[in-house]
C-alpha cells in the first residue's frame, strides 16, 4: 500500500464507518456498532503510526490529489481546488492525536453509553466528526479545511445536541453552532483575501507566494487576514470574545467532551495558526493580538474555573483556559510549544474528561463535586489516573504540563512577540489552574463521602438501572484512562527546556518539538529572526527563574487550596464572603452571557422583529395575500367553466381539431 | 387501381363505419366487439402499409390483450343497456356536427391530390425515401421486425425504457385501485 | 379438348402461385377439421383404457368395427340432427357468433404451420407453408389470441349466471397465461435469430447439437419447452387448466346453453387450435417436418435416384407431412393423457401458478438465455 | 394520384373525428374509454403512415409507445371504472363532477 492510498485510507474509513453505522447498522447490535466505530478509528491510527514514522519522519511530505473539487475562471486564469490531502510533521502530529486518542476514546465511549438507546447515532455522529476533523487536519488548501472546519462544527452541534429531547442541550448546541459561525466568517474571510491576495488557497502555494515584498507591500491586508483567522480561532477554539459556547457543550456525552472539547476540535485554531504561521508572523498587529487575547483568555478562564461546582464545568473552563495557554504561545511566535501544549493537553484533558466521565458513570449522571468525596477508595484507578491528570494540568515538575506550559510562559516573556506582561497573565492563569484543579480533584476523590444515597436523579432513561454502590468501571473505560495517564507522565519530554537540557547533559541544538517542527516553521522562524534581530533575549538563568516561580506559584496554590478544602465543600465561602460581590460575578462567569444577552442578541432581536413587522407582515404578505385574491376574484369567473363535465372540455378539443383541419383546407 | 390499393380502402372505409356503428351501441358487449372488429381491420391496413409487426402487435397487444381486459371488466360488472340519450344534443353541439362532416368530406375531396402531405415535400421527404435527419433502416425493408428492434433499441432506448416504468406504475396502479382494501372489510365486519 | 387442356394448363402455369395456396390451404383446413371427430376418439378410447373399460367399439363402417372408428361420424350426424335452439334471454347475435369464432381462429391459424419445405411443380418452387409471412411465428400468436373470444362472447351471450362465470375464467386465465407463453417462446426467436417457423426448422436441421443430438429446440432451451407446453395447455383450456367449463363446479360453464352443431363447432375450434399449437411446438421446438439427423435437402437427394427430380420432393414433401403429424399427434396424445390423469386446480392455484410461478420463471428463462445467446454470439 | 399513406391519413382523421364524437356524446365511462381506444387507433394508424411516407421506422416505434400507453390507459381505467361502481353504483360521468371548477 503506497503512502497516497493510505492516506486516502486515513480520511474515508472513518466517513465509512460512519456511513455504515448511520444507515446499514442502525439495527445492529450495540457490539457491532460500537467495534465498527472503534475500528475506523483504529486502523486509520495504524496508517497514521505507519505515515508518521515512515516518510514524515524522513521529513517527507505525502501529497495525494483526490479529484478536481472546484474549478472556475478566475481573474483571467484558472482558479482550481483540488480535492488534496496532504500530510507533513504538523498534521502528523494532529493525526496521531485525532486518531490515537480517538480510538481510545470511541472505546471508552462504548461502555460509557452502554445505557443509551440507539447509540448507532452517537458514533456514526463521532466517525463523521473525526472524518471532519482529519480533513481538516489534512487538508492541502484551505477549501478542504474548511469543509472539515464547517463538519467539526455540524457534528459538534449534533452531539452537544445529543440528548435533543431536553431543550438546555438543543439551546446549547445551538449556542455553540451560532458562536462557531461567527468564527467561521472570519475563516472564510481570511479564505477569500488570500484567494485575492495570492490567487490561490493551497497553503504550500501561499507560502511560496509570500516574499518579503509582498508581505510589504500588501501589509494591512495580511494583517487583515491575520484577524479574521484569529476570529475564526477564537470561534473554534473557543477564545474570548466568543468562549461562551464551550462550558455550555458540556450537556453532551463525556466522551464528546473529551474528544471534541478537550483533545481535538477546539484545537484546531491552534492547528490553523501554526499552519498559517508563515503569514501570521508577517503582522505585528495580529500577532500581538493574539498573543493577548490567548493571554486574558487564560487568566480569565481559569478565574471563574475557581468557584465552578459542576465537574465538568470545571473542566471545561480549563480546558478555554488552556486553549489562552496554546493561543499565547503561538501568539509569541513560539509556534511549536502552542503544538507541543496541544498534544500534551489533549492527553491529560482528554484524561481528565475521561476521568470525570469515569465518576459520572459511576454515579449514575451526577456531576455536581459537592455530591461527590472520598471516591479513590471505590474507584482507585479512575482516582489515581485523575490524579495524574491533575499533576499534568497544574504543572508539577515532571510531567508533562509543566514542560510544556514551562517553555509557553518562557516564551511569552522572551519570544519574538513576548512581553514580561503576557508572563505575568499566563502566571496568574496556572496559579488559577493550580488551585481549582487540585479543589476539584480533592473534593471528589478525597476526603469524607457527600454521596447522597437514594438521590432520584435518573438521567436519561437510567430508570432501569438502580445504583446501589459505586464501583470502578470495566476495562473498556480504565484503559483508556492508564493508556492516557501514561501518556500525560510522559509527553511533555519533547518539549524539554533548554536548561533542563543543559542540566541533563542532552546535547542537542533543540528540544525535540522546535526540532521536528522546523520544516513546517522554518519560514515563520526565518521572518521572526529578521524582525527582530536577535534570538530571544531569554537566557537560561531566566528559565531556571521563570521555571522556579511557576513552580513555587504552583506549589503554593496547591497548598492553599488543600488547606481550604479539606474540611470540605464549604471550606471557600469564608473567602467567598470576605470579596462577595466579586464571588457571585466569578460564579456567574463574569455575567458575561448577560452581557450579549443584552448588547448584542436584544438588539438583533429587535432589528429582526422590525423586519418581521415591517418586511415580512406588511410587504411580502401583502404582496402574495393580495395578489391571490385577486386572482381569485378572475378565477372564480373562469372556474365556471369548469363544468367538470369531461365532454364540455373535449368540445374543445373537438372544435380545435376542426378547425385546424379547416384551416389547413383553406 | 390494385388490388392492396383497393382492399386498403374497403378495409378504412369499412373501419370508419364500424366506428359510427361503435359508438351508438347500446350494450357495452357489442361496442367492444366492433372495436376489435376495427383494430382487427386496422392491422389488415398496417399489413398493406409493409408494416408487418405492427399488424401482429395491433392483434396481440390491443385484440389480444387490452381488448381482453375491457370485455373481462365489461363482464364482470354485468351492466345493462345504456340508455342513449341523444335527445340532450345542442343546437351548438350540431353545428359542430355539421361543421365537422363538411370539414370531412370537403378534406376527402383533396385526398388523392397529395393535400394531406404537401408539408411533407417542403421538408424534403419524397414518397417512401428517408426523411434527413430521420431515424434510418438497418435492414431491408422486408426485415420489418429487425428493423423496428433495431430503431427501437437503438435510438428509442430511453424512451422504450421510460415506458417501461410507465407500464410498472400503471400495474401497480391498477392492483392498488381495484383491491378492496381490507380496511373496508373491517368497517363492514 | 386439346385446346381447353392447353388454356387450363396455361392458367396453372401464370398463377401458379394462386392455385398452389389455394391447394395448399385446402390441405391445410383438411387435416384440420379431421383432428375433431378422431381426436373425440382417440380421448373416448384412451379414456377407456386409462380407467380399464372398453369404450366405444362398437360402431362400423360396412360392418367393420375397426375399433369403433365409425363412432365419430355417427357423433356427428347425431349432432347434425339434434335440435338447435337459442334460449330466449340470450344476445342471438353472439350466442349464434359465439361458436364460429373459435372454429374459424382455430382453422385460420392451422394456416400459419408449414406442412412440409417447398415442392417443385413444373419447375415451380412451392413453399409448403399455407399463409406465408416473414413474422408466422406473431400470426401464430395473434391467432391463438383472439381465440378466448369465442369463450368470452359464449359466456356472456348465454345470459346465465354459469356461463358468465366460465366466460369470465377463461378470459383472465388466457390473458395470465398468453404472457408467460410469448416470454416461454422469446428465447427461441433469438436462439434461430428468425421469426419465420421455416427459418426455425431449416436452423434445427442444419447442424448437430454436441454432435450426436438433433439441434432441436427442446434440447437449446428446455425450460422454455415446458413452459411452453404448461401454457398451451392452459390457453386450449384443456385439463387441469379446463376451469371454463369445470362441470363440477360450473356445470358445464361457458357450454351450458349450448347444444347441437354450436357446441361442436367449440369443439372443432379447440381442437383445431390444440392441434395447431402441438405443431408450433413441433416446429419450434421439435425439428418440425424434418426427420432427425436427415435434413430434408439430404432427404431429396436420397431420393431423387429413385424418383427423378421433381417428384422426388413430392415424396420428400409427403414424408415430411407424415413426419409433422406424427409429431403433432404424440402430443395430442399427451393432452390426452394429461386430460385423464391430472386433477383439475382451483381457480385460485391456476392464477398463483400462472402469475407466480410460471411468470417469473419465464422472465428468468427468457434472461438467462439472452445472456448465454448474447454470450455466444460475442465470442 | 391516391397513395396508402396519404389515404390512411385521411381514415385516420375520420377515425380520430368519430372517436371524438363518442367520446363527447357518449354518458358512459365505459363508452368513454371504448372511444378513446379509437382514438389512439386512429393515431397508430397515423403513425404508421408517416413512417411509410418517410420511409423511416421512428413512426412504427412511436405507435409502439402509443400502444404501451393504451395498456396503461386501459389498466387504470378499467381498474378506476371497477372502483367506481364498486362505491358509486355507476359509471355515468354525469355523476362525477368533483372537477367543477
Amino acid at each position: 500500500m503506497n503512502y497516497q492510498a493510505m492516506l486516502a485510507a486515513i480520511l474515508l474509513i472513518p466517513l465509512l464507518g460512519a456511513l455504515l453505522n448511520g444507515f446499514l447498522l442502525r439495527s445492529a447490535p450495540r457490539v457491532v456498532t460500537v467495534s465498527v466505530a472503534t475500528l475506523a478509528i483504529f486502523i486509520p491510527f495504524i496508517f497514521s503510526c505507519l505515515l508518521f514514522f515512515g516518510p514524515v519522519n524522513a521529513g517527507e511530505v505525502v501529497r495525494t490529489d483526490l479529484f478536481n473539487w472546484i474549478s472556475v475562471p478566475f481573474q483571467g486564469g484558472h482558479l482550481d481546488i483540488p480535492f488534496a490531502l496532504t500530510v507533513d510533521r504538523l498534521s502528523a502530529i494532529l493525526l496521531l492525536i485525532i486518531t490515537g486518542v480517538g480510538s481510545l476514546i470511541h472505546l471508552y465511549a462504548g461502555e460509557y453509553m452502554s445505557h443509551e438507546e440507539g447509540v448507532y447515532r452517537f458514533f456514526a455522529y463521532l466517525n463523521l466528526f473525526v472524518f471532519s476533523m482529519l480533513s481538516l487536519v489534512l487538508g492541502a488548501n484551505m477549501v478542504v479545511t474548511f469543509l472539515g472546519w464547517e463538519g467539526v462544527g455540524v457534528c459538534s452541534y449534533l452531539l452537544i445536541g445529543y440528548w435533543y429531547s431536553d431543550e438546555a442541550n438543543a439551546r446549547a448546541g445551538m449556542k455553540a453552532f451560532i458562536a462557531n459561525r461567527v468564527g467561521d466568517l472570519g475563516f472564510l474571510l481570511a479564505m477569500f483575501m488570500s484567494v485575492k491576495l495570492f490567487g490561490t488557497v493551497d497553503y504550500s502555494k501561499i507560502a511560496a507566494a509570500l516574499t518579503n515584498e509582498l508581505a510589504a507591500n500588501n501589509a494591512p491586508m495580511i494583517t487583515a487576514i491575520g484577524l479574521c483567522l484569529l476570529l475564526g480561532v477564537t470561534g473554534k477554539s473557543a477564545q474570548l470574545p466568543l468562549y461562551i459556547w464551550l462550558p455550555d457543550a458540556m450537556a453532551g456525552p463525556t466522551p464528546v467532551s473529551a474528544l471534541i472539547h478537550a483533545a481535538t476540535m477546539v484545537t484546531s485554531g491552534i492547528y490553523l495558526m501554526t499552519r498559517m504561521s508563515f503569514l501570521l508572523v508577517h503582522s505585528h498587529t495580529a500577532m500581538t493580538t493574539i498573543a493577548v487575547i490567548g493571554a486574558c483568555t487564560a487568566l480569565f478562564a481559569a478565574t471563574i474555573g475557581l468557584v465552578q461546582n459542576d465537574i465538568k464545568k470545571v473542566l471545561a473552563y480549563s480546558t478555554v483556559s488552556q486553549l489562552g495557554f496554546m493561543v499565547l504561545g503561538c501568539g509569541v511566535g513560539a509556534f511549536q510549544f502552542g503544538v507541543a501544549h496541544l498534544m500534551t493537553h489533549a492527553f491529560f484533558k482528554a484524561l481528565l474528561f475521561l476521568g470525570a466521565g469515569s465518576v459520572i458513570h459511576a454515579m449514575h449522571h451526577e456531576q455536581d463535586i459537592r455530591k461527590m468525596g472520598g471516591l479513590i477508595k471505590k474507584m482507585p484507578i479512575t482516582g489515581w489516573t485523575f490524579v495524574i491528570g491533575t499533576l499534568a494540568i497544574i504543572g508539577f515538575p515532571g510531567l508533562s504540563g509543566f514542560f510544556s506550559k514551562d517553555e509557553i510562559l518562557y516564551n511569552a516573556w522572551t519570544g519574538p512577540f513576548g512581553h514580561p506582561l503576557l508572563w505575568a497573565l499566563g502566571a496568574g492563569a496556572a496559579a488559577c489552574t493550580s488551585f481549582y484543579m487540585v479543589r476539584l480533584t480533592y473534593l471528589v476523590f478525597f476526603g469524607e463521602s457527600r454521596v447522597e444515597h437514594a438521590h432520584g436523579h435518573h438521567g436519561h432513561g437510567h430508570d432501569h438501572h438502580h445504583h446501589h454502590e459505586i464501583h470502578e468501571n470495566p476495562l473498556a473505560m480504565t484503559l483508556p484512562l492508564m493508556i492516557l495517564a501514561l501518556l500525560s507522565i510522559v509527553g511533555g519530554y519533547v518539549s524539554m527546556p533548554h536548561a533542563i537540557m543543559h542540566t541533563l547533559g542532552v546535547h542537542a541544538n533543540e528540544n525535540i518539538i522546535t526540532e521536528w517542527l522546523s520544516p513546517v516553521l522554518a519560514s515563520a522562524k526565518e521572518v521572526m529572526s529578521a524582525g527582530h534581530g536577535e534570538e530571544g533575549h531569554g537566557s537560561a538563568s531566566l528559565e531556571w527563574g521563570l521555571m522556579g516561580a511557576s513552580t513555587l506559584v504552583m506549589l503554593i496554590m496547591s497548598g492553599f487550596a488543600l488547606s481550604l478544602y479539606k474540611v470540605g465543600p464549604k471550606g471557600g465561602d469564608s473567602i467567598a464572603n470576605a470579596v462577595g460581590g466579586l464571588y457571585r460575578l466569578i460564579l456567574d462567569k463574569w455575567r458575561i452571557d448577560e452581557l450579549y444577552q443584552g448588547v448584542i442578541i436584544e438588539p438583533l432581536k429587535k432589528v429582526g422583529d422590525a423586519f418581521f413587522k415591517f418586511g415580512d407582515r406588511a410587504l411580502i404578505e401583502g404582496i402574495i395575500n393580495e395578489g391571490p385574491r385577486g386572482i381569485y376574484l378572475v378565477t372564480s369567473v373562469l372556474s365556471d367553466v369548469q363544468s367538470g363535465l369531461v365532454r364540455n372540455y373535449l368540445k374543445v378539443v373537438f372544435i380545435a381539431m376542426v378547425a385546424l383541419c379547416a384551416w389547413i383546407l383553406i | 387501381m390494385n388490388l392492396s390499393l383497393l382492399s386498403f380502402i374497403v378495409m378504412g372505409i369499412t373501419a370508419v363505419l364500424l366506428s359510427g356503428v361503435m359508438i351508438t351501441r347500446r350494450w357495452p358487449v357489442s361496442a367492444a366487439m366492433v372495436l376489435i372488429a376495427i383494430m382487427t381491420l386496422l392491422a389488415g391496413m398496417f399489413g398493406l402499409l409493409e408494416a408487418h409487426f405492427a399488424a401482429a402487435a395491433q392483434i396481440i397487444v390491443y385484440a389480444g390483450a387490452i381488448m381482453v381486459v375491457f370485455v373481462f371488466v365489461i363482464m364482470l360488472l354485468n351492466l345493462p343497456p345504456e340508455e342513449l340519450r341523444y335527445g340532450g344534443v345542442t343546437v351548438g353541439e350540431m353545428i359542430l356536427i355539421a361543421v365537422s362532416v363538411f370539414v370531412a368530406v370537403g378534406l376527402g375531396t383533396k385526398v388523392g391530390q397529395g393535400f394531406l402531405t404537401t408539408g411533407l415535400e417542403s421538408m424534403g421527404v419524397a414518397q417512401g425515401e428517408s426523411v434527413a435527419g430521420g431515424h434510418h433502416m438497418y435492414f431491408p425493408a422486408s426485415e420489418n421486425v429487425k428493423n423496428v428492434a433495431a430503431s427501437m433499441f437503438v435510438d428509442y432506448l430511453w424512451a422504450f425504457e421510460l415506458i417501461s416504468f410507465l407500464i410498472m406504475a400503471a400495474v401497480i396502479g391498477a392492483v392498488v385501485i381495484a383491491k378492496k382494501r381490507s380496511a373496508e372489510h373491517a368497517d363492514a365486519a | 379438348m386439346e385446346g381447353s387442356l392447353g388454356a387450363v394448363a396455361q392458367f396453372l402455369d401464370t398463377n401458379i402461385g394462386l392455385v398452389a395456396s389455394i391447394g395448399k390451404i385446402a390441405l391445410a383446413l383438411v387435416i384440420a377439421l379431421q383432428v375433431a371427430p378422431i381426436m373425440v376418439w382417440v380421448e373416448r378410447r384412451q379414456a377407456a383404457f386409462i380407467q380399464r373399460r372398453i369404450g366405444p367399439n362398437r360402431v362400423g363402417l360396412f360392418g367393420f368395427r375397426l375399433f369403433g372408428l365409425g363412432q365419430p361420424l355417427a357423433d356427428t350426424i347425431k349432432l347434425l340432427f339434434k335440435e338447435d335452439f337459442i334460449p330466449q334471454q340470450a344476445n342471438k347475435f353472439f350466442y349464434v357468433l359465439a361458436p364460429i369464432l373459435p372454429a374459424v381462429i382455430g382453422l385460420v391459424a392451422i394456416q400459419g404451420i408449414p406442412l412440409g419445405k417447398e415442392i417443385i411443380v413444373a419447375g415451380h418452387t412451392i413453399d409448403l407453408q399455407p399463409v406465408n409471412l416473414n413474422a408466422g411465428f406473431l400470426y401464430l400468436f395473434a391467432m391463438s389470441a383472439l381465440g378466448v373470444y369465442g369463450v368470452a362472447l359464449a359466456g356472456w351471450s348465454s345470459n346465465n349466471k354459469y356461463a358468465l362465470l366460465g366466460g369470465l375464467r377463461a378470459s383472465a386465465q388466457m390473458i395470465s397465461y398468453e404472457i408467460a407463453m410469448g416470454l416461454a417462446l422469446l428465447p427461441m426467436v433469438f436462439i434461430y435469430g428468425t421469426l419465420d417457423l421455416q427459418g426455425m426448422i431449416a436452423a434445427q436441421s442444419d447442424s448437430l447439437l454436441f454432435g450426436f443430438l438433433p439441434n432441436w429446440g427442446i434440447f437449446l432451451s428446455p425450460i422454455s419447452f415446458v413452459l411452453f407446453v404448461v401454457t398451451m395447455f392452459a390457453e386450449t383450456n384443456r385439463l387441469p387448466f379446463d376451469l371454463a367449463e369445470g362441470e363440477a363446479e360450473l356445470v358445464a360453464g361457458f357450454l351450458v346453453e349450448y347444444g347441437s352443431m354450436r357446441w361442436s363447432l367449440f369443439f372443432l375450434g379447440e381442437y383445431a387450435m390444440m392441434f395447431t399449437l402441438s405443431a408450433l411446438t413441433t416446429c419450434v421446438f421439435l425439428g418440425g417436418y424434418e426427420i432427425p439427423w436427415l435434413p430434408h435437402a439430404q432427404l431429396v437427394t436420397l431420393l431423387t435416384p429413385i424418383f427423378t427430380a421433381e417428384p422426388a420432393t413430392w415424396v420428400a414433401a409427403a414424408i415430411g407431412l407424415g413426419v409433422l403429424i406424427v409429431k403433432v399427434a404424440a402430443f395430442m396424445f399427451l393432452f390426452v393423457q394429461a386430460r385423464f390423469t391430472l386433477p383439475r386446480f382451483r381457480y385460485d392455484q391456476l392464477m398463483r401458478v400462472g402469475w407466480v410461478y410460471m411468470l417469473p420463471v419465464a422472465l428468468l428463462n427468457l434472461v438467462v438465455m439472452a445472456l448465454i445467446v448474447g454470450f455466444l454470439r460475442l465470442t | 394520384m391516391l397513395t396508402l399513406p396519404e389515404l390512411g391519413l385521411y381514415f385516420s382523421f375520420l377515425l380520430f373525428l368519430v372517436g371524438l364524437a363518442g367520446v363527447m356524446f357518449r354518458k358512459n365511462i365505459l363508452f368513454m374509454m371504448l372511444s378513446v381506444e379509437i382514438l389512439l387507433n386512429a393515431a397508430n394508424l397515423a403513425f404508421v403512415c408517416a413512417s411509410k411516407l418517410t420511409g423511416t421506422m421512428d413512426g412504427q416505434v412511436v405507435m409502439f409507445f402509443v400502444m404501451a400507453v393504451a395498456a396503461c390507459e386501459a389498466a387504470i381505467g378499467l381498474a378506476l371504472i371497477i372502483a367506481l361502481y364498486r362505491t358509486k353504483a355507476s359509471i355515468e360521468a354525469d355523476d362525477l363532477k368533483a372537477l367543477r371548477g
